[in-house]
């Protein structure tokens, strides 16, 4: 079973979706409760991997599952080939968490075609998972696209007013960049084949030992950052993100929130730093100023927002940017800041744009001047917006801090402190956005009488917040559970990213350096 | 002495006054013939060119041509009928439903 | 051995998650205000416990790794905490002035809608700032930090319908998150310089430890400390971050006692105690906090001149006071520091919660009247000695301390301060001006609230007038702890000129003494000059209690005169020297402005306008290119005819 | 004399045109059925067309690894050849399968039409089987000649006349510089066989380099650019494509297109190796130009056949990338490509066979708004194409456009690969507004008219299965398409 496992995690959705398609399609019930039932299954398989201790010991591929599956000859091969490791692990986990979630949450949400509602989830469940695990460039490609599918479905069907718009929008928005990924993949292939390293067509485990020239690293990584960079969404490639946002329903923000946009830091993490190193160097200035621009940009636009869900969007654009510094600091401590923080995102604004959600199916409105007072009327759901808003500040003791703080710590490490600084007043504008808005929605007496019959958060509301609340303050509190089972593999990734995983700028104390060396080291051999 | 070439410039000539005709006329009948002249250009070049290398090729191929042209004239008339019927014109200016 | 520390902590923790889970079930308030408060002296005398068992030891440091905390590489961070002699004061203090504050709510928050609520913050705040002083690591401190100021946000705005209230929250908050920024970048900076040269740690113990490995007074301990020290100034409202101190004062009273007073705000005063290694090798940076300390006493004393809510001439009180603690780190009295932090505890509690009490009972008085005055407003009140007996002799005898009289609490701290800000190898006689110019006015305004509210004839609206009761025992009770506390809390160290011990001094020294002797900071000058010193002090504090009798009690009219004739100063300080309105200007504002031209004017226009752009000219492009499409036969074989030349040349040449 | 009639016939090899004979038969036997037949009632003739085209794909079948030489070497059926014909037959027959019910919609039910489009089936075999320009010539002719009837089908409709007269005269005027061309190359090399005129180069690689040379080059190859609608030769396509009978709109995208490539590919690499890197230029400048073109103006269209019409010029111009890239790669691509590009293109047309109207006038984005709610089967496979025609996975248009941009960047025509990926981009804008159209607005009209019939049910459920097969396990025929390619 555990050798069919990640496939069986990835296409179960798939095949949830066939029956799907048989089912009555008036049967609203039965459909969602059909669709929960899928993606807990998916949960469960999935769940053996939370519990694997393999991963706190070896930084390698792991579940691998390896089949040929196009094989032209010297023209071109593609496998099967997809694994799972410490990098990947809790994104995956992630999606198999949030999935469940975003379904339950959709019980009251969606009326118009339900059936097409949850078919599209699953697939877009399908497509996350397959894009994790993917190990083959061409296979990886597959599922990146393949979500753009149901994400489009999902904001044009059951999206806002201006919903074509945005759909369109996010769509072509994110086929341009992966376009031009497309050809760089191409390249890649053909340039070790010329080069005599492919044995196992796309495999990026291959492709990591190519030697490219400088120059070709240059354009590949501007080819593949431009995609990853339009999907994180990095400044100023952004402006899909609240357009697609505003508009989509509830679950479709909470997914493309909590795990899409985790693709394309994931993205960098995995391929585009790995696959050229030496391009690296000269693209980390840049792309940490972007990171720093999105940090403090997006907190400023966030801050003058009329419309709650657009603010949590702006929101978005600058917690990654806190993700994507961290990744680029090039150090242990910035990369598990950022894959943290990539957990932590999916966790917080998933949960805000759930909260935001719950406001909305009670009003319809999304506009900060309709509400105020609503904490009188929703004391739980007050606590609940609270808690999460500030794990979303990042404050001590929830999951937010830890990533933030990792983040910029490694930045600090990295040689990016003065990125780092003007990323930390990210800090204080986080507040002041987040803080701003809730006084204005929550605070104050009830001025708007419509708001006079608001209820408090249905059971069913309050059993979709509660495991976000327990990994908000795991993360918080214990992040080792996460980070015991990252290390290894960001270890083994930084060495491939041509950095030291464990390198402050100048070392003065050797003894401890080589000691994590030799530790690396070993994982390499491990593999 | 007549040459090859004086054949090539003359089928060369009427190519072009074919041509010539087709971009300048309207009336599908006088373009129909300008392609025919064109057509015809052709089979006197493939004729001297056949004469001029030495094998039969060029004018079996003129046969072919021929023939094909024929089919061609019974159908694009056939068409220019039909068009005829239902519009009472056959000046290309009124092939003006299917545009942009 | 001191195994047991984690309970200090867990204690209110275990009261803060039962109230709020549980609370709005129960309903009983005295079950709740119970546990909360049971809860909170179960802590304490853990924490007494722990300080007995530490005075009998012979080591004084003592490190309880509790759990790991992040682990990524050469970073370990444990979840641990840190007992010393600096840490056992200040436990002392957080878990027994709350422990009476946490009793005196349980009366004063009787009959609020929102009861369990508020212990439960209160209990979550006594556990961060529990974790703050224990925390021994810097970033299980900076979840203290942080955590009190989540309470501050939560408790300033704990009356959220009224928009002043959460509008004081916010800006409590972000402020202080202002202040963060500056803690999280020392942090990081002091961790990468220690990480470069191979310490790898935010343990307070090895920070203490490597801290000599960083060049004395270099750049980097300076940027450093600087950074450290901002955080300070936003939790502990100095120069330039006090403005929101003031406006906290919409939280309930005891709020403003425990955290707005006692604990939280003296977090920075702390911080800089608990890192005073680091400090006395800043030169440049302890006069920076001197000046600042010195500068924030004397302009929150003019400022609180002028006040007439009697809980923002408190909280005045509050920032001038807390600028005499920074004052005294500054110059390197850290003990000194220490010490008027414990006193300032006791007699600012108190004074907090006698205007407490008066708020109570004339809130009280206007409820059974059906009113609505203002019952902080000291306009309303007087002649309240008679009416709240008990709560008039604590607050006076507060008063006196806080004003700096002989043999009372507040002198002992307030004049080992000002001497070493006069004597220190680190101070100046201009800081003890500075400080003496602060102490007389303190001692001004301080007895003009007590003249006002408690002397006087009784300006009180006369229907509400009889109904103005001492208020209940719970109150009471920390009334008369705190007073009593603020009589003698100071005879632990008295100095040794006047022929004491000063046992506190030497119960800290192990926390300071290294970094004193190592940087060479001690106060010197002849015994004369302290005793001159000492009586000048007095003196200008005495001076000052005469004029608030002169005008308060004696001529009642001087006031509304000297407001006239010095209108324009009056009206600068009583608006706080505009300084809200500067930020307003300076930073809020054009923050606004910004983001809303990022938004409207660049986000949407340029970044998306690009976008938008292209699809505008591509569109463009193709319904321009759709008209080449004439529908006209000639046209298109034209186009192949073009097409033909063109290809045969191209190919041809 | 004796003797040349005796090499004759020892060169005649029937085995080599045999699948084009048999469908010539059938063709002719359905005419006489016709006659016999009573008015208006075509269902047995289409099915005996299907019949036809089932043998017809067996017996060439037979040729696969099998190639059979004949006439004096002018016709070769080779793997080549065998996998443009089966792309022919199998565009031949999804066309017949839509075409029964939608004769009868709009009241055409004439049994000449399946001998029609067997006879261009026949051409277009012969244009893929052929090595000399005669038969290829000829082929041509015949596919040609039975497309203008076809295009002009519907005889009382104006629309219909006039895309058969524009079809024609632009067909006939391209024919004369095709002829013109092959009488240039004659001139110079005296023969008329591709692998002949690329001996006399190879003999004579100076001399042969001449104007005429590269000239009649051109003008052959303009004839063929202007059957897979490259650009500035496309311009007949959108109004031809618009005006003729939907049906044989979707059989000219798919099977005389492959035809056409096929001559393309065969005359260009076989015959006219020695331009290699004056045809790439050539290649690569119309490749981006054909994309672009017919991309860019299908943006702003509003009628749906016309703008699948742009759609199949700019896949015309994907598809020339794999002759840029003339590599082996790029040219087992193009196979690969065309065939896919039969599925996709045929399926989507037969969607709109299915929702036309008579007269099909509703056949308009504002005509389908909806129509995935009403139909959700239909709008499910029409997105399905639709997304194949964007080249998104796992569509067998992703397969194949990656097949094909893998070919040019093997080549190293890394910035044509980025044009073409641009150029997709560009496209999905246009086949999003149709999913727009059917999904996000809401429906105006009941579909009630629709009717699902069994044959074209039939065609779309092979061409949503093989879109599908070929998106997610392209592995085998992409191998056949590598056996196929030169």
């Amino acid at each position: 079973m555990a050798d069919y496992l990640l496939s069986m995690m990835t296409f179960f959705p798939l095949l949830g979706i066939l029956i799907l398609l048989f089912l009555p399609r008036d049967n609203g019930g039965l459909l969602k409760g059909f669709t929960l039932a899928v993606s807990l299954i998916t949960f469960a398989i999935s769940l053996p991997l939370a519990f694997d201790n393999v991963f706190t010991t070896s930084g390698g591929m792991h579940y691998r599952e390896f089949y040929q599956w196009i094989n032209i000859g010297d023209f071109f091969q593609m496998n099967y080939n997809i694994g799972i490791d410490g990098i990947s692990l809790w994104l995956v986990m992630l999606t198999t968490f949030i999935t469940p979630i975003t379904i339950l949450s959709t019980w009251n949400a969606v009326e118009k075609n339900i059936k097409g509602f949850m078919v599209m989830l699953l697939l877009l469940e399908t497509g996350m998972l397959g894009a994790f695990i993917s190990l083959d460039l061409f296979l990886f490609y597959v599922f990146w696209e393949l979500m753009l599918i149901p994400m489009y479905f999902l904001i044009g069907i059951w999206g806002g007013k201006n919903r074509i718009y945005a759909a369109v929008k996010f769509f072509i928005y994110t086929a341009v960049g992966s376009l031009l990924m497309l050809v760089a993949i191409i390249f890649v292939y053909y340039y070790a084949q010329q080069s005599g390293t492919i044995t196992n067509g796309f495999g990026i485990q291959e492709l990591y030992k190519l030697d490219l020239p400088y120059n070709a690293q240059f354009w590949l990584f501007l080819a593949f950052g431009f995609s990853f960079a339009i999907k994180v969404p990095m400044f100023p490639l952004h402006t899909w993100l609240p357009d697609a946002h505003t508009e989509a329903p509830t679950a479709g923000s909470v997914i493309l929130a909590a795990v899409l946009l985790k693709m394309g830091t994931y993205g960098y993490v995995r391929f585009a730093m790995p696959l050229f190193p030496d391009a690296l160097p000269t693209f980390i200035p840049f792309l940490a100023f972007l990171s720093v621009v999105g940090i403090i940009y997006g907190s400023l636009v966030a801050m003058m927002q009329e419309d709650i869900k657009k603010l949590v969007a702006y929101s978005s654009v600058a917690h990654l940017g806190f993700v994507m510094l961290g990744v680029f600091a090039l150090n242990l401590q910035g990369l598990a800041g950022g894959m943290i923080q990539m957990v932590n995102h999916g966790i917080s604004t998933g949960a805000l744009f759930l909260i935001v959600g719950f406001l909305y199916e009670r009003r319809h409105t999304r506009l900060i001047t309709e509400f105020g007072g609503i904490a009188t009327k929703m004391p739980i759901f007050a606590t609940i917006f609270m808690i999460i808003l500030f794990s979303s500040i990042g404050l001590p003791g929830t999951n937010g801090f830890v990533g933030e703080f990792l983040a910029l710590m490694g930045a600090f490490q990295g040689g990016l402190r003065w990125y780092a600084v003007f990323a930390t007043t990210g800090v204080i504008l986080a507040a002041v956005y987040m803080l701003w808005v809730y006084q204005r929605v929550m605070f104050g007496k009830v001025t708007n009488p419509k708001n006079e019959n608001l209820k408090d958060l249905s059971v069913r509301e309050i059993i979709i917040m509660l495991p976000l609340l327990l990994f908000v303050f795991w993360i918080g509190i214990y992040p080792n559970t996460f980070f015991s089972k990252m290390n290894p593999a960001m270890e083994q990734m930084l060495i491939q990213m041509g950095a030291n995983p464990v390198a402050v700028v100048e070392m003065h104390q050797p003894a401890a350096v080589e000691h994590a060396v030799d530790h690396a080291e070993t994982q390499t051999e491990h593999k | 002495m007549i040459t090859v070439n004086h054949y090539l410039l003359l089928s060369a000539i009427l190519f072009a006054i074919g041509t010539f005709g087709v971009l300048t006329r309207k009336n599908a009948i006088v373009i129909f013939m300008c392609i025919e002249v064109m057509l015809n250009s052709v089979n006197l070049t493939f004729i001297a060119l056949s004469r001029h290398v030495g094998n039969m090729d060029g004018q079996i191929f003129v046969f072919f041509v021929m023939t094909v042209a024929a089919a061609e004239a019974a159908v694009g008339l056939a068409l220019m009928i039909a068009f005829f019927r239902n519009k009472d014109s056959i000046d290309t200016d009124d092939f003006n439903m299917l545009k942009w | 051995m001191y195994s047991n520390l984690w309970l200090i902590p867990f204690f209110p923790l275990i009261g803060s998650i039962f109230n709020g889970l549980f609370g709005k079930k129960i309903k009983n308030e005295a079950v709740i205000g119970g546990i909360a408060t049971g809860l909170m002296f179960l802590s304490f005398l853990v924490a007494a416990q722990n300080l007995f068992k530490l005075l009998g030891d012979t080591k004084k440091v003592h490190e309880l790794v509790i759990a790991s905390w992040m682990t990524v590489g050469n970073f370990q961070l444990n979840w641990e905490l840190l007992l010393d002699p600096l840490s056992a004061v200040m436990i002392m203090v957080v878990t027994g002035v709350g422990t009476l504050i946490h009793l005196y709510s349980i009366g004063y928050m009787h009959g609020e809608e929102g009861y369990y609520r508020f212990f439960c913050y209160l209990n979550l705040f006594a556990f961060a700032m529990l974790m703050l002083v224990l925390g021994g690591n810097a970033l299980v401190m900076f979840i203290g930090w942080e955590g009190v100021g989540l309470c501050s946000y939560l408790l300033i705005g704990y009356y959220y319908e009224k928009k002043s209230a959460s509008t004081a929250a916010n800006k409590a908050f972000i402020v202080n998150r202002v202040g963060d920024f500056g803690f999280l970048c020392g942090l990081l900076t002091l961790f990468w310089a220690l990480a470069e040269k191979g310490v790898w740690t935010l343990n307070f113990v090895k920070i203490a430890e490597s801290g000599h490995l960083l060049e004395s007074g270099g750049l980097l301990i300076t940027v450093v400390t600087l950074s450290f020290f901002l955080g300070a100034t936003g939790k502990s409202a100095q120069i330039p971050l006090f403005t929101w101190l003031p406006d906290a004062m919409e939280g309930p009273t005891p709020v403003s006692a425990l955290i707005h007073a006692a604990t939280m705000v003296t977090a920075g005063v702390y911080m800089i105690g608990r890192m005073n290694g680091l400090f006395a090798m800043a030169p440049a940076t302890m006069m920076t906090i001197a000046i600042v300390g010195g500068l924030t006493a004397f302009f929150a004393a003019t400022i609180g001149l002028a006040q007439n809510d009697i809980k923002r001439v408190l909280a005045y009180s509050t920032v001038s006071q807390l600028g005499y603690m920074f004052l005294a780190m500054g110059v390197g009295a850290f003990s000194a520091g220490i010490f008027h932090l414990m006193t300032h505890a006791f007699f600012k509690a108190c004074l907090f919660l006698g205007s407490g009490s008066v708020i109570h009972g004339l809130h009280h008085a206007y409820h059974r009247a059906h009113l609505h005055d203002d019952p902080q407003d000291m306009r309303n009140m007087g002649g309240l000695r008679k009416k709240m007996p008990i709560t008039f002799i604590t607050f006076l005898v507060s008063t006196i301390a806080i004003s700096g009289i002989p043999f009372f609490s507040g002198f002992f701290s307030k004049d080992e301060i000002l001497w070493w800000s006069f004597g220190s190898t680190r101070g100046h006689w201009l800081l003890w001006l500075l400080g003496a110019a602060a102490a007389g006015m303190t001692a001004f305004y301080m007895f003009r609230l007590v003249f006002m509210t408690f002397f006087g004839e009784q300006k009180t609206d006369a229907r509400a007038r009889d109904h103005i009761p001492e208020s209940p025992f719970t109150i009471t009770i920390p009334l008369m702890v705190l007073g009593f506390f603020a009589l003698i809390g100071g005879y632990i160290g008295i100095p040794k000129i006047l022929g004491g011990v000063n046992r506190f001094d030497a119960f800290l020294a192990p926390v300071f003494e290294q970094a004193q002797h190592a940087n060479e900071i001690h106060a010197h000058g002849t015994l004369a000059t302290e005793y001159t010193l000492m009586a000048i002090s007095v003196a200008i504090a005495t001076v000052g209690i005469f004029i608030a009798w002169v005008m308060y009690i004696k001529n009642p009219e001087l006031p509304a005169k000297f407001v006239a004739r010095f209108s324009r100063a009056h009206k600068v300080v009583f608006n706080k020297w505009y300084i809200d309105e500067l930020y307003d200007f300076l930073f809020v504002s054009p923050c606004k402005r910004l983001g809303t031209f990022l938004w409207r004017g660049f986000d949407v226009k340029v970044v998306d306008g690009v976008v938008n752009g292209c699809a505008w000219v591509i569109k463009g492009l193709g319904t321009g290119l759709r008209y080449t499409q004439s529908g006209y036969l000639y046209n298109y074989a034209m186009a192949m005819v073009v097409g033909v030349v063109v290809i045969v040349g191209f190919l041809v040449f | 004399m004796e003797n040349l009639v005796q090499e004759a016939i020892q060169n005649v090899n029937f085995q080599a045109i045999m699948p084009s004979l048999v469908l010539c038969v059938f063709g002719m036997v359905i005419l006489m059925v016709s006659v016999f037949s009573k008015r208006g009632s075509t269902t047995h003739v289409a099915w005996l067309s299907i019949v036809a085209l089932v043998v017809t794909g067996f017996v060439a079948l037979t040729g696969w690894n099998n190639p059979q030489a004949g006439f004096a070497g002018s016709v070769l059926f080779d793997n080549f050849a065998t996998f443009f014909s089966m792309i022919c037959i199998i565009a031949a027959a999804l066309t017949i399968l839509m075409s029964d019910d939608y004769l009868k919609r709009e009241g055409y039910p004439v049994s000449e039409y399946y001998s029609l489009i067997l006879f261009t089936t026949a051409g277009a075999m012969w244009m893929a089987s052929g090595t000399d320009l005669m038969t290829i010539f000829l082929g041509l002719e015949v596919l040609s000649v039975s497309l203008y009837v076809l295009a002009g089908f519907f005889r009382n409709q104006v629309r219909s006349n006039e895309a058969g007269l524009k079809y024609f005269f632009l067909g006939a005027f391209s024919t004369g510089f095709l002829l013109y061309g092959v009488a240039l190359l004659y001139g110079v090399t005296g023969t008329t066989k591709l692998e002949g005129i690329a001996a006399y180069v190879r003999a004579n690689p100076e001399s042969a380099m001449n104007t005429m040379f590269i000239a009649g080059g051109a003008l052959l190859l303009i004839g063929f650019l202007f059957k897979v609608a490259a650009a500035p030769f496309h311009m007949w396509t959108p109004d031809v494509y618009q005006g003729a009978p939907t049906p044989i709109t979707a059989f000219m995208s798919a099977g005389p297109k492959a035809a056409a490539f096929a001559a393309l590919m065969r005359v260009s690499i076989v015959g006219l190796d020695g331009l290699q890197s004056e045809l790439t230029s050539m290649f690569w400048i119309l490749a981006v130009l054909t994309m672009t073109v017919g991309n860019f103006i299908a943006l702003s269209q509003k009628d749906l056949k016309r703008m699948l019409a742009y759609s199949s010029i700019s896949h015309a111009g994907y598809a020339m990338v794999g002759l840029v890239a003339w590599n082996e790669i790029g040219h087992s691509a193009i196979l690969f490509y065309m065939l896919v590009y039969t599925f996709m293109n045929m399926g989507a047309f037969a969607v709109l066979v299915l929702i036309g109207k008579k007269g099909e006038n509703n056949l308009t984005l504002e005509g389908i708004a909806g129509l995935g709610y009403k139909k959700p089967v239909l709008g499910i496979v029409l997105t399905i194409f639709l997304f194949s025609l964007m080249g998104l996975p796992p569509t067998a248009g992703f397969t194949a456009k990656f097949y094909i941009f893998a070919g040019a960047i093997e080549a190293g025509y890394i910035w044509l690969a980025v044009l073409g990926v641009l150029n997709s981009a560009v496209s999905l804008y246009y086949y999003l507004r149709v999913m727009v159209q059917m999904y996000f607005k809401d429906p105006e009209e009941d579909f009630a008219w629709v009717s699902i019939n069994p044959p074209v049910a039939i065609s779309i459920v092979i061409s949503v299965v093989g879109v599908l097969y070929l998106g997610i396990f392209p592995n085998s025929l992409m191998n056949l398409a590598k056996l196929a390619g030169f």
